[in-house]
């Protein structure tokens, strides 16, 4: 029940989440550019901020966008095995295992923060992804850093 | 399975009663009580989406929705069309929930879409699995058998599940288990002419005939069929198939029930082979 | 102080119809550090370039943001255009206005600030950017050219022609690919072989050319100029130096029923075998799956009839290195398995063969010499139905998309039936014609008006064998709106033209991009149809997406002109996206050097006037760094940063999207 | 011979035989336990060892004045030996500068090398017993709800005054320019200190991952009471679960962050 009054709320209130999403130039940034020229239509609420590699992605760049008032953060880069730099998202998944494992073990909640492997070619699961955080952000409410346990009113 | 939910529509009290006679028999034997839902109505069957699209919904709705509340969570419907409607409205609820709502509008009745609805090849397979298999005696040994599906128990997206629409295997392992031989052959989704057997019969007899001259010239002694329609159509249509210089010899027409009825030694007149138009009863003599 | 430059470009109306520019660019120009700020219609066209050019110079800027498409697109045109205005071109960086906006969506209110952010996380980025000079590293001039069918043979004979090395790796023990298959080619009707195997024999024999058959690319390492290719050289167990290809061996190999791959079946090899006559290596190779001596360890009779003592069944597989400086990918394609289609037969049935099959047929060095007999009995068939568009157009079951080349091919089985097979009945069931090119479609109606072939318009829904050995072809007449049934004696499929399996892997391998369908992805489909996202991968032929010979005999030459037009140069610039390490808070504790994966940061001792080492901290190799950012991300005290990546942009990127500046509208945190 | 006997005889040979400048070790103060860097052999009988010696004295390589004095000599129980052999993979340590005067459970290994070390804390260290009241603790915290943990949480870093005295505790915190004194640009927010404090603990657990070997030495030194080690522990959980990772046994061990294998953890990842 309460959740249900919450998204309501968010509703009533206009709330649009700011998501920041931190993308490799060679999978996730191409996806992104796929469903421009596919012409895919998907949430205006997600900023790119692109990267060479998720290798380049540094958890605590996570936490600097948090501090700089994202409601959300995705990181999002190639499937393993397809990175252009052959192992920089191996070594970025690991770090987000324990990363992700962490802040959620320190009351950040899991609808705020994303990992994902776009390929160049996945236009439209870039679109739905963009689509499905921005749903569950939006049902999540406004984020405060300095006090996740209570939302920004 | 200690019980399933009974949907026997209208074909299996009239024209297909061997197969409703069958089933119960091969559920008695197999110990499976067969609950039959309680005021169902008709299923709409093909005259009702022909009619209008709600009609064609709210008809089947109804009966998932007594099934729901008479605390039934799986239904057979061992008419192909009964189960094709019911089965394709409790698809088309499942993709489109605000439909759910709508029909409990119009027929007064909720239903969370929670009842599951089996058919008969697919039933007949489970308590084969179940442990039928192991009370069949094989009389019927070596006996050719073909296959036919016809059209509701072959296609429908999401309605006939676990089987390649263009090479459903279902029934073949049945028969297999009956210990007879299926054969290969190239008419078992053919259309045997269906609901036309009153508007155009001369259709069907052009269609059904296409189908016997397949499973005749494939080594076929009788044909097996899950759908009362298909039945019917195959079975009653082989006089005026002769009159019409389509057909010289009878082949008997069976249901799967009755298939593995005989092969389970339960006595023909039981499971209705003698209400046949074309002599069934000659298959009992030789496994007698 | 920072002097930014923000151009807004309208891509027509592909930005403007959904980003209001005019007050983006109003926007901008209030940004901080923000001089000077304009919209075009076409700022990539030359008067908009000269736009920038133009006012980089008046307004003496610092850096300059281009609001357009996305930097894949036009990165390169307006940093060239900013060079020539004498900025450093990186200093000028894109805003991907268009792509990741415009087209994404369509509120105008919300896509304008979006824009708005997005031009202002770049303004933010370019007022820390460094004026980066490009480093050159050496070029192998050596290519790589990965499948040995027309395309890669093509491919190959042009960049030898042009004086410099080619590795040329097939998998298969042979040269030609699908080409030395075919019997005649549309629309002149040459005959395939007699076109193909000179150029088979020329790539063999080329001073040039390394040809290295039964052969596979293992894995791909490098960059371009530079890559490392380790090629694994299967064993073949006849030693390629000793074999003079006389036969002896496999005209007294026991293991004899064997189903050609060549001939599709068709006809039986031997366990020691050359795929067909043409051979390029005219050598055989065994078949390690069927040689008695190999599976069992008992025959071994080539070994003892073979003159030269050739075979050596100790022979293992071998890996080889390659370095090049460009690689040609002509991997080609397959045809679809119609099993798929069950209604079709589901590929049980013996005289329902494919368009390959039909081509062996009519081979006259196929397995009937020239003859059209079917399969299942050698009967000579009178009535052939030859089935258009099977898989293709087919989301469902087959493709999407349309195969290309069927219309054609099967314009021309028809024909070649009809000249074959004299008072035979050809029915073509097709869904459309698709003869464009030159010559194509009077080589189709020829095939119609003067060789008789029967054109159906419509799908055929049901194909099966009838009791008297009959195909039976279902299907429906939709010009006459009729279903017809054709009692046939053999069934062509017009299968569609599918990628390999194994190309994911290699591309994957490459990191070259491939489209839903696994053809590999071109850089642009119009302007860069030839090169792949990778730089110096190029691609030719069928494994780009379905082709026919002359097409893609005309990619494989573009590819090598691409090859020849790097090597032109000794060296090549590279972008300097390299790492950085501060020496004096690198605290050494060697977790970049660990994972860095080019191995490019090692160990470096800081001496002191004495040369004693005082303190080890870790450097960075600008000619091995290839600019992931890895290293940065694992320095605890982050002593690493990325040029054009620095930590301090991104940050200021990231402060550029905060509550007081998104343009999300957020009554709720208000 | 007492384990603490042993000890004194140990360190005061090595101090006479100049094989260490230096013994760092631990000594009574006022009733506690407090470090103590020895230079005389005579001073030896002034060591001591038991349960209460939290610190851990690993941490003092870093200082120069110590460094300055290598080859020295360190007491250590298990968790200290594992922050020496993880410091001497992370090449922190010179090769001979350290030898380890080895107490273990109820038994003194004497006085070894670091090759030594690793090999006994493999032979005879290598599962140490959990925690138990720590691991209560942290699933405590893990089965609170989302936003009674966020709570919990943010009451806890509103006590950190940021002054860093975990830093200075723990021997993995070797870094001169520790990533919260970097200013530009700045990664730890001074200007807003609940922004700062949150992503000063966080860091300081994450750059640990892999690497901490739960001596417990900062939260011992947290003048605030801050449970660290639950956060401490949550990573090692992590890390041990997912990566089958544990420091401190191997002189060539490669760094957990900074390593990777291609069939780690990916079903977080959309």
């Amino acid at each position: 029940m309460e959740k249900t009054e919450t998204i309501a709320e968010n509703a009533r209130a206009g709330f649009e989440p700011r998501i920041v999403a931190f993308v490799c130039n060679w999978c996730t940034y191409a996806g992104a550019d796929l469903a421009g020229t596919s012409r895919l239509q998907y949430a205006p609420n997600v900023r790119i901020l692109k990267l060479p590699c998720t290798g380049r992605i540094d958890p605590l760049l996570v936490l600097k966008a948090f501090e700089g008032g994202a409601d959300a953060v995705l990181v999002s880069g190639c499937h393993p095995g397809d990175c252009h730099y052959t192992s920089g998202n191996y070594h970025a998944r690991r770090r987000w295992s324990v990363f992700g494992k962490l802040l959620a073990f320190a009351g950040i909640d899991g609808r705020r923060l994303y990992f994902s492997w776009v390929s160049a070619a996945e236009g439209q699961k870039f679109a739905d992804l963009i689509n499905s955080i921005t749903k569950e952000v939006r049902s999540a409410g406004p984020f405060d850093p300095v006090n996740p346990a209570r939302r920004r009113t | 399975m200690k019980s399933i939910g009974y949907y026997p529509g209208c074909a299996l009290a009239c024209s297909g009663i061997e197969l409703d006679l069958s089933i119960r028999a091969l559920s008695g034997l197999a110990g499976v009580e067969l609950c039959e839902i309680a005021d169902w109505n008709c299923c709409g069957a093909s005259s009702a989406h022909s009619t209008g699209h709600e009609l064609a919904v709210a008809l089947p709705y109804r009966v998932l929705a007594l099934a729901e509340a008479q605390g039934l969570t799986e239904i057979l419907a061992p008419c192909a069309s009964c189960f094709s409607r019911l089965k394709g409205t409790l698809v088309r609820l499942r993709r489109n929930p605000e439909m759910l709502e709508r029909m409990a509008g119009l027929t007064g009745r909720a239903c969370r879409n929670s009842v599951s609805v089996v058919n008969v090849v697919e039933y007949l397979g489970r308590l084969l699995k179940e442990g039928l298999a192991g009370k069949l005696t094989s009389p019927l040994k070596g006996v050719k058998v073909a296959a036919y599906y016809g059209c509701l128990l072959s296609r429908g997206e999401g309605i006939v599940e676990g089987e390649d629409a263009e090479n459903p295997t279902g029934m073949e392992a049945a028969i297999q288990a009956a210990g007879c031989e299926a054969v290969p052959w190239n008419f078992a989704t053919e259309c045997c002419g269906g609901a036309f057997s009153l508007a155009k019969p001369e259709a069907v007899v052009d269609l059904s005939a296409a189908v016997l001259g397949d499973a005749e010239q494939a080594g076929a002694q009788m044909i097996v069929a899950g759908c009362p329609m298909c039945h019917s159509n195959l079975d009653m249509r082989q006089r005026a198939m002769s009159a019409a210089g389509r057909r010289t010899r009878p082949m008997p027409i069976l249901y799967l029930s009755e298939l593995l009825g005989l092969a389970a030694g339960i006595a023909p007149k039981t499971i209705g082979l003698d209400r046949h138009f074309t002599d069934a009863m000659s298959i009992a003599g030789r496994s007698a | 102080m920072a002097r930014v430059g923000v151009f807004i470009c309208h891509c027509g109306e592909n930005i403007a119809r959904t980003v209001d520019v005019a007050a983006a660019a109003a926007a901008a120009a209030k940004m901080p550090g923000v001089v000077y700020s304009a919209d075009y219609k076409y700022m990539c066209s030359d008067p908009g370039q000269q736009l920038v050019r133009k006012a980089i110079a008046d307004h003496k800027l610092t850096g300059a943001v281009v609001a357009a498409c996305s930097p894949r697109m036009h990165e390169n045109t307006f940093r060239r255009a900013a060079a020539a205005a004498g900025m450093n071109p990186y200093l000028l960086e894109m805003a991907n206005v268009r792509e990741h906006c415009s087209w994404v969506h369509s509120d105008r209110a919300a896509a304008t600030a979006k824009a708005i952010d997005l031009i202002r996380v770049m303004v933010e980025k370019v007022k820390r950017n460094r004026g980066l000079r490009t480093i050159t590293v050496p070029v192998e001039p050596t290519a790589v050219v990965i499948g040995g069918g027309i395309a890669g043979i093509q491919a190959a004979l042009d960049i030898a022609a042009g004086g410099k090395a080619v590795v040329l790796i097939e998998k298969s023990p042979s040269l030609g690919g699908h080409m030395a298959r075919l019997s005649e080619t549309f629309p002149t009707l040459d005959c395939s072989q007699c076109i193909l195997t000179p150029r088979m024999v020329e790539a063999a024999n080329h001073p040039n050319i390394t040809l290295m058959t039964s052969s596979e690319v293992e894995s791909v390492g490098g960059f371009v100029g530079n890559f490392e290719v380790t090629v694994r050289r299967k064993a073949r167990y006849v030693d390629p130096a000793k074999c003079t290809g006389c036969g002896e061996c496999w005209s007294k190999c026991p293991v004899k029923n064997i189903p050609s791959e060549f001939d599709a079946g068709l006809s039986r090899r031997t366990a020691i075998y050359r795929a067909s006559p043409q051979a390029v290596p005219n050598q055989p190779v065994i078949d390690a799956r069927h040689c008695l001596m190999l599976t069992k360890g008992r025959c071994g009779v080539c070994a003892k009839v073979c003159p030269r003592g050739a075979i050596n069944f100790k022979d293992a597989d071998e890996l080889v290195k390659v370095k090049a400086g460009a690689i040609v990918l002509a991997t080609g394609f397959e045809l679809w398995d119609h099993s798929a289609y069950g209604e079709y037969g589901g590929g049980r049935i013996a005289d329902v063969i494919d368009g390959f099959a039909f081509e062996r047929l009519a081979s006259a060095s196929g397995p009937t010499a020239g003859e059209i007999r079917r399969p299942s009995d050698g009967a000579e068939p009178k009535t052939v139905v030859f089935v258009q568009c099977c898989g293709s157009r087919d989301e469902k079951a087959g493709v999407a998309y349309c195969s290309k080349i069927c219309c054609m091919y099967t314009a021309k089985h028809a024909m070649l039936y009809a000249h074959k097979v004299h008072g035979g009945r050809a029915v073509v069931f097709y869904m459309d014609v698709r003869s464009a090119g030159k010559g194509y479609d009077e080589f189709v109606r020829r095939a119609i008006e003067k060789d008789g072939a029967e054109y159906i318009r419509g799908r055929v829904s049901k194909i099966y064998r009838r009791a008297d050995g009959k195909i039976m072809v279902r299907g429906s007449d939709t010009l006459a709106g009729t279903p017809v049934a054709v009692e046939a004696d053999m069934v062509v499929l017009a299968d569609a033209v599918t990628p390999r399996p194994d190309a994911r892997t290699l591309a994957r391998m490459l990191g070259v991009a491939y489209d839903a369908d696994g053809f590999f992805s071109e850089a642009h489909p119009k302007l860069r149809p030839v090169e792949t996202a990778v730089a110096g991968v190029y691609l030719a032929g069928a494994c780009q997406g379905p082709k026919d010979i002359p097409e893609s005999v005309a990619q494989a030459s573009a590819a090598a002109a691409k090859t020849l037009g790097l090597f032109a140069r000794p060296k090549l610039e590279r972008e300097p996206i390299v790492a950085r390490v501060n020496r004096i808070t690198c605290a050494h504790c060697r977790a970049c050097i660990n994972a860095c994966p080019y191995k490019a940061i090692e160990d470096f001792n800081i001496l002191d006037r004495s040369g004693k080492v005082i303190r080890v901290v870790a450097n960075v190799n600008e000619g091995l760094c290839q600019g992931c950012g890895t290293c940065v991300s694992v320095c605890r005290s982050k002593s690493v940063d990325l040029d054009g990546f620095t930590d301090e942009q991104v940050f200021l990127q990231i402060a550029a999207l905060g509550p007081e500046e998104s343009g999300v509208k957020s009554r709720g945190s208000s | 011979m007492s384990i603490v006997d042993a000890i004194r005889a140990d360190a005061a040979g090595l101090l006479q035989t100049g094989r260490a400048k230096l013994v760092l070790g631990y000594r009574n103060r006022q009733g506690r336990r407090a470090p103590i860097l020895l230079a005389d052999a005579a001073g030896a009988d002034q060591l001591v060892y038991d349960a209460e010696c939290r610190q851990n004295l690993a941490a003092y390589l870093r200082k120069p004045e110590v460094r300055q004095q290598f080859p020295v000599a360190v007491v250590a129980g298990p968790p200290v030996m594992r922050s020496l052999v993880m410091l001497s993979a992370e090449s922190q340590i010179p090769a001979g500068a350290v030898t380890v005067l080895a107490v273990g459970e109820n038994e003194y290994h004497g006085a070894l090398d670091l090759a030594a070390t690793a090999q006994l804390l493999r032979e005879k260290y290598a599962d140490p017993a959990p925690d138990e009241e720590l691991l209560r603790r942290v699933r405590e915290v893990a089965a609170m709800s989302e936003e009674e943990r966020a709570a919990f949480w943010t009451e806890q870093f509103s006590k950190c005054t940021r002054c860093h005295a975990c830093r200075s505790a723990c021997p993995g915190c070797y870094c001169q320019w520790c990533i919260s004194k970097r200013n530009v640009p700045q990664w730890i927010s001074t200007a807003d200190l609940s922004h700062g404090t949150f992503a000063w603990n966080i860091t300081r657990a994450f750059h640990h991952a892999g690497r901490c070997t739960l001596c417990g030495a900062c939260e011992a030194a947290c003048p605030q009471g801050l449970p660290l080690m639950l956060l401490n522990a949550c990573v090692a959980e992590c890390v041990e679960k997912e990566f089958g990772h544990r420091t401190g046994y191997d002189l060539e061990e490669k760094p957990l962050i900074g390593s990777w294998r291609p069939e780690d953890d990916d079903g977080f990842v959309r």
